[in-house]
């Protein structure tokens, strides 16, 4: 198998000689040097051009020193999928070279023009900075000097793309929350620059910024704290975590609403509570979610695998939580500063025996907002620990978002009985209505009748202790059913359906947006297929419909195992004959190319497209 | 005595069999059901509104146990050396109730050791009950982590490794309130019961509860060695003795008793002498070393004090408890919405 | 869905007038009350009377006081697989009633006489033992009285089957092992009792024992105890453990066996740490299997949910080890003291992230044994931790056995270089050989060139740290192919292939006794089928090849979640469709009645077989 | 003086380049690079077989660095607080080889907690090093357990519970050598590892090691507030300013230094005084809340006594590795398992 490099380029292009807010750009550097502000000023400056943007931060795991990427997409069309740059701002020494052979030819480069060894290329546009005669007269110290000197090529991009001083001024107060200490120190770096840019440098290259009118209604917002502040409008009471990349910032996040929108007479209408491990995180969130608080913790991989007994608990003694699970790079430690879809299959039956857990997947801002309430709502009516799969892409990186919506119905807090409701002889795992979901008590409750012993070892409807083989079977079953019951509690999938297509593609999660972007491009090669985007497992009918109703299928995950291919082929058997997989997983984000590479022969061989690798591919 | 408290209702209009469980299926004479029993009769003593408690464990012996007591209180028999962290979400989210909490040696001083610290470091508001007879019930007979170095059992061997003192665990770890008792021991066992439910922050006992499968004088007609034919595996032991409960008349502070076990081994109860300070820490860890010393099991309240915050007063949490706030606290308005997403 | 009485009697034979050496009998007790010895003596009396019998331990999850049943099969044909007891000794007043109700009419019922309430059948015969009488004279102290007053049963029921009082007391030395005063104290009540039975009891039922010669080159053997001989034998040099019910048998009885033969000098050549958890006990299993040792650990379900973090470690940084999972019914704490098979799709997917791990499934006491040492083949061979998948039945039940063959060839260490052998420019995870098993050093191997550091964070073929795209991607296939290549490492499928079968059953472990049984029992009405029974996960050629050949698959397994069936589905889509899963898991070993009514659908329609319930099927 | 070092070879013929590792990755003036340069040094001047010793870690910057030194060694960079396991079967397989181990005060204090404390409890022959921050660094500041009571930290806010003292946790849990040291005094840390990497047990060093990027003076233009743009993410701190190491020179036994830390907060470092005696458990206990009443931390030797077995004592293991073992004493011989199957 050959296997292509992260930054591989897209095959040349025919040189245009303009390309007006259509490329991708990326800036080297070395983390813990303070280059983030600049490159996030950068992205916002373009956005508040009018011109959608996407910027997705490619960084170490570790505090200071190693190679960082920021790249930054932008593109009248509204395409925001991992794209091959074509510009690159080389600030750091140790990648100087690799950023600079990155570009393709026709492409651009921009140097920190005080490094030594600078790299020739006559194929691209070259422009260099003289950063410490930009740098001369600021006033500082040494190290803040250091930190200062990225605004120097914020200033020199900036002009060099055509986005006016005023828009980057304003993107950098928005930056620094208007701590106007911090603009004052920053600005005149960029002034400088953009203005020594403006003087000194001929713009010999197609890319530019023009204005126009596309997201005055959008945000910029990272997932993680779209999920925090959906989580905060579902009524989260109670979170136990332990910090682990990708998720920390999410929970943050919840911290920061929290603090800001849950605060009662002074006293927080919340706990908050860093655990000690993920063991001990989810035992928390399950005490909290049986005493009757809506809960939740978020964590990946590892933190995953270390909840695995608990969720079982949860599952078997029927508590609801909700676990958000960013997913970064796995086996075992892995790539934690990467991202991908490799814990599907392990969340879907976490713990040892049989279960299964719902698991939603955010694909937006928007969803990760939606699901952030919705999560709570299925999480208590089905009285069950539920997962959220996101990733490190949607969670860490900053993405457009429209406005969320408001929850549009009451919170759901499932089968609940109290005080006088609680009728004579409750049985707490009584499946009284049919639907597999028994009622429960909650402790304080007055009713002595309602009182229960929660346990993960054998139980009667009434949740007494039991070994007998038919109580077993008789809850068991029940469970069941209730997982049936809860295909119709998970948010359906969404599906663009196309007449006569024979080819029907399912996705989850962030790849969407490489994959709409390819069909977007395939469509005016007349190459059309249908598309579904699972929003959760277990599956409902819809799912079942649609692959019954193309010929062939491919289900694009990010993992090696072919993981939903593998749980749709077990689940539908009837159709795995033409359930085929197309997985991948090295830690980026999917690129249009490469989905385009990958589905051609799928849609027919006579597309194969050449120059690009194909994913590693089961049956 | 029992007969009059069983049907004479107490300040919260119960009676003594109110506060019951269901029966016991531990064996006949295992420490644990002592505990249960006192356990039973200070709910009742104290006019404890069963509905104001909740019971939690681990997994063991000792962790079956909340099912036998306290019928009419919710519970939670957790995961094994799990239970600390469930008490810890389920007395957050709900900060007016109480915590009882039973646990064993190796629920606690093994897999659990890490969540007993620190639920004990976070001063969690419950009452932490070790039933501790150094070996795993259950699992049948291995070494807890509190058994002595150089006891030897027929099963398990010689123990080459030094005891955890569950007291000094929980003083080095912050516990403000810390005890030792036996359970044969009704009378003080019941006052720390009570002392226990009253305080503040995580009070623990850690209880001396004897083991009756843990009996093993080999040549001895009595012995477990004798029923137990030696090649049926250990999973399934062929015979329990049962056992009359131990039980211990009251003894004077300061006074040793020398107490004979099921097994025919001798323990030395010292209860804490009059006139020890129970407010210094570190004379507190001394005292255990210098019991350890001499070969004693010191019992009484160790060490007492109540200025630390509890968790809840650390999270700053209000008067309502989480699990109690009303739809329009737990759900900003369209308008708060709104205004956050200004700000992005 | 109805649901059987785990003890539910097959439907009423033709009541016959004499059943020599085929029957099933229960013993009803509480537990802690010393009828192990009893019920063991009893099994051996038969096994030496040269009748193959099997006995199953139905006990509960305490010590002392509840109620348990002993089930021993006699069976001249050969036959091992639990069957509905014709026959009941009541001695547990708690289930009298229970037990005495389980009986079919015909059967027979054999009362402690002392016990009040005694259950009144007139269908079936009836025999009581004036315990207290038989004990009158014996000299003991009322507790140990309560203890011997088991040997009258034994002596009751040996004489009703026809067992001589010497084989009786033959098996009963065999039993203590020697111990002259345990038979002294213990003899001379079994010897009244059958005294007592001979001169006062009428034999009206048709249930007796025959002497043949179907044993005499046999052992009985618990599945655990063969598996801790097998693993002795493999060399095994390190165990760390905790404790759980099924498997502390298994590590105990390793630890007899090496205490016996692995003793050196007077000094152990093995360790043995009882870990703090089982958290602990994967560690120093993976520090073990790393440093170079044979290591191994046994635990059940709980344990395997705390192993998964580990597990992925040792599949990333490639480490062989060994872990027994003695399964018992989850999920969550589940019944600790019941069979099942559900945590095999667990094991085999263990840990966030991708990776597979080869799973082995024995069936018998000598597989038990062989996979014993063959397991550590696999592992250092594969470098990776192996599970083997056993269960209570097999593990802590008592079987008759063939003698074990001595492994028949060296140790298979794997690719190990020592000194000198370690290459200039050595990479830990090099595929030199092109089967994706890369060569491994040893801690403390002179050589330099040899050191590496493990690490479960993404590295290169160096071994050292790697955030790179492309040595993600190559590693990862590497691993995927080194799973090929364990396809060959593993026990291959045991196949009975029938010509011109339509069905072919799949099954693996314990279930394949009741399988067998039902097969023979169909093939007299000419209903023939194929079988595999797997040995090994990953699967191999052959089990592709059995699908293909035939119409209809049937995957039967012991769990509610069809998990073989559903691994089977997602590795072979194009048979996905024609394979159907019967399963079935309340925490008891299957009958043959069960298996015959199970399949009867899969077979013929007009074969369905009434009176039985049906298995919980998918698809 | 590091020149010549570098090019004299020692005892074991290797120039102290040969006991460096990987460049490092953690933050310039971070002291967990301290730690790494003595270990090299000292492993330099005791003419250290690089094969006779295995290197061992959990997650996090601290344990990361063991990388960064002897890259000549075998190395297990393990899981978030699971390296005492590992380290427990690594040198339990093979008892000839030291163990040097490099922990944070996140790893072996939170989540490692229950298994810091039975590796000392087994008496596990390894060096224990806890590069001791108070924060977690890995995961971008927040409280480890071993952050005093009242710390204020600018992500973190108020930590409101009391510090894990990992010593005193050392010493109740049985640690036969038990020793605190200052990152950049690299004089006593020096001699602190040799007589550690000289002991038959388990020999825990808590090393006081800051952190840089935990440097929150918010108003000051040095600090790491100014830098950091309040609106990205933590997770991805956009400037950690780049430090000197801080280092110090010898000071006197009983002497008190005021360290000046990089974020301008101060620690005093008390040395221990002359004349204490490192064999009273107790009195260790005790110094070690006298220091922490005074508000200082007392460095050096804090206990020391080598009379309890080590682990591979208590196995019993004879003189040949586990590891090392010929296939004939590994697969006992075809008559032994007839003799086996005999008595079934
Ligand atoms: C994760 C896990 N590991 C192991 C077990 C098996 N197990 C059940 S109880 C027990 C030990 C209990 O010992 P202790 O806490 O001292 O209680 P006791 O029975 O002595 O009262 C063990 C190891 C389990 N249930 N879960
Ligand atoms: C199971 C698991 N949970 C969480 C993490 C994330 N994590 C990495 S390092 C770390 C904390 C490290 O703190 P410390 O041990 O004090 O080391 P420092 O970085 O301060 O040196 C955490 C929580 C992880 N890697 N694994
Ligand atoms: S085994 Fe021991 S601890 Fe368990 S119930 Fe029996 S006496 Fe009690
Ligand atoms: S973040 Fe702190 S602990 Fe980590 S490398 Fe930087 S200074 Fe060291
Ligand atoms: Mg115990
Ligand atoms: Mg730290």
């Amino acid at each position: 198998m050959t296997v292509p490099h992260p930054d591989a380029a897209p095959p040349p292009s025919a040189g245009p000689t303009s390309r007006v807010s259509d490329f991708s750009l990326m800036v080297g550097t070395a983390n813990g040097t303070g280059s983030q502000t600049a490159n996030t000023t950068l992205l916002r400056a373009i956005f508040n051009m009018g011109v959608p943007v996407h910027g997705k931060n490619v960084f170490p795991s570790n505090i200071q020193g190693l190679p960082t990427w920021f790249h930054i997409r932008a593109s009248a069309e509204g395409w925001i999928a991992r794209q091959a740059p074509e510009i690159a701002v080389a600030f750091n020494p140790a990648t100087l070279h690799q950023d600079a052979e990155t570009i393709p030819p026709g492409g651009v480069l921009i140097l920190n023009g005080d490094l030594a060894g600078a790299p020739q290329r006559d194929d691209v546009t070259t422009y260099s900075i003289p950063v410490k005669e930009l740098m001369a007269d600021v006033e500082a110290t040494g190290k803040i000097k250091d930190y200062l000197a990225n605004m120097t090529y914020l200033g020199v991009v900036s002009q060099l793309l055509g986005i006016p001083l005023d828009v980057v001024r304003t993107a950098l107060e928005q930056q620094f929350g208007g701590r106007q200490k911090l603009v004052d120190a920053n600005y005149p770096v960029v002034e400088k620059a953009w203005q020594w840019s403006e003087a000194n440098l001929e713009k010999a290259d197609p890319y530019r910024i023009e204005r126009m009118d596309a997201t005055h209604d959008l945000m910029l917002i990272t997932g993680n704290d779209a999920a925090a502040l959906g989580s905060v409008f579902g009524g989260v009471t109670f979170v136990s975590w332990y910090p682990i990349t990708p998720s920390t910032s999410l929970v943050d996040a919840v911290k920061t609403h929290l603090s800001d929108l849950r605060v009662h007479d002074g006293k927080p209408d919340w706990s908050i509570i860093q655990a000690e491990d993920e063991l001990a995180a989810i035992g928390m969130l399950i005490g909290a979610g049986w005493a009757g608080a809506r809960a939740m913790t978020a964590t990946s991989g590892p933190g995953i695998s270390l909840m695995a007994e608990f969720t079982g608990l949860g599952y078997f003694a029927e508590v609801p939580a909700v676990i958000w699970d960013v997913q970064r790079v796995g086996p075992s430690t892995g790539l934690p500063t990467r991202t991908g879809q490799g814990d599907v299959s392990f969340a879907y039956t976490l713990g040892h025996g049989d279960g299964r857990h719902p698991v939603l997947f955010p694909s937006t801002a928007e969803e990760a907002f939606e699901f952030g309430w919705k999560a709570f709502d299925v999480a208590e009516q089905a009285q069950t620990p539920v997962f959220v799969l996101t990733d490190l892409d949607l969670g860490m990186n900053t993405w457009m978002s429209t406005r969320f919506d408001y929850p549009g119905e009451p919170m759901k807090r499932g089968k609940v009985l109290h005080g006088d409701d609680i009728p004579e002889g409750f049985g707490r795992y009584r499946d009284v209505d049919g639907d597999g979901i028994p009622y429960r008590t909650l402790p304080g409750d007055p009713n002595p009748e309602g009182a229960w012993f929660a346990r993960g070892t054998g139980h009667d409807e009434d949740a007494k202790y039991s070994e007998r083989a038919d109580d077993w079977i008789a809850n068991t079953t029940r469970l069941a059913k209730k997982f049936d019951t809860i295909r119709t509690l998970v948010p359906a999938p969404s599906i663009d359906q196309v007449d006569d297509a024979e080819l029907g593609v399912i996705c989850f999660g962030t790849t969407i947006h490489a994959i709409e972007e390819a069909r977007a491009h395939l469509a005016k090669q007349d190459a059309r297929f249908s598309l579904l985007r699972l929003r959760a497992l277990p599956i409902n009918d819809e799912v079942e419909r649609f692959i019954e109703q193309h010929d062939r299928i491919a289900v694009i995950e990010m993992n090696r195992d072919a993981q939903v291919a593998g749980i749709l082929r077990a689940e539908l058997p009837q159709y795995a004959a033409k359930i085929a997989s197309i997985a991948h997983l090295d830690g980026l984000p999917y690129t249009r190319d490469q989905i385009r590479a990958w589905l051609a022969p799928h849609l027919d061989p006579s597309l194969a497209y050449e120059g690009d690798p194909v994913a590693r591919e089961t049956a | 005595m029992t007969r009059p408290a069983a049907l004479i209702p107490n300040a919260a209009g119960l009676t003594k069999s109110d506060y019951q469980g269901a029966p016991s299926t531990l064996c006949k004479g295992c420490g644990h059901n002592s505990v249960a029993n006192q356990i039973i009769q200070v709910a009742f003593e104290l006019g404890l509104k069963p509905e104001d408690l909740i019971k939690l464990s681990g997994i063991g012996c000792s962790s079956k146990s909340p099912t036998y007591f306290l019928g009419m209180s919710h519970g939670f028999n957790a995961l094994h050396g799990r239970m600390p962290s469930v008490a810890t979400g389920a007395l957050t989210a709900n900060h007016k109730l109480r915590g009882l909490a039973v646990s064993g040696d190796g629920d606690s001083g093994s897999i659990g050791l890490g969540q007993f610290k620190h639920v004990i470091r976070r001063n969690l508001r419950m009452v932490y009950l070790i039933e501790n007879n150094g070996v795993y019930g259950l699992t049948k007979g291995q070494f807890s982590p509190t058994a002595e170095d150089g006891l030897k059992l027929k099963y398990a061997g010689t123990n080459p490794f030094p005891p955890v003192d569950m007291c000094a665990e929980a003083l080095i770890s912050g516990a403000g309130f810390v005890a030792r008792a036996f359970a044969g021991d009704a009378k003080q066992l019941r006052e720390l019961l009570k002392a226990a439910l009253a305080y503040h922050g995580t009070a623990v006992i850690d209880i001396v509860s004897p083991c009756v499968a843990f009996n093993n004088d080999d040549d001895s007609q009595h012995s477990y060695a004798y029923g137990r034919a030696n090649e049926v595996p250990l999973e399934d032991i062929g015979w329990v003795p049962p056992r009359e409960d131990i039980t211990l008349d009251d003894h004077e502070p300061g006074e040793t008793r020398i107490i004979e076990l099921h097994d025919g081994s001798r323990i030395a109860l010292a209860k804490i002498e009059e006139g020890y300070d129970p407010s210094d820490r570190s004379a507190a860890l001394t005292r255990i070393g210098r019991a350890e010393a001499n070969g004693e099991v010191i019992t009484g309240l160790l060490y007492y004090e109540d200025a630390r915050p509890n968790l809840t007063d650390s999270l700053g949490l209000g008067d309502t408890a989480l699990v109690d706030l009303p739809e329009e606290r737990l759900r900003p308005s369209r308008e708060a919405l709104e205004r956050v997403m200004d700000r992005h």
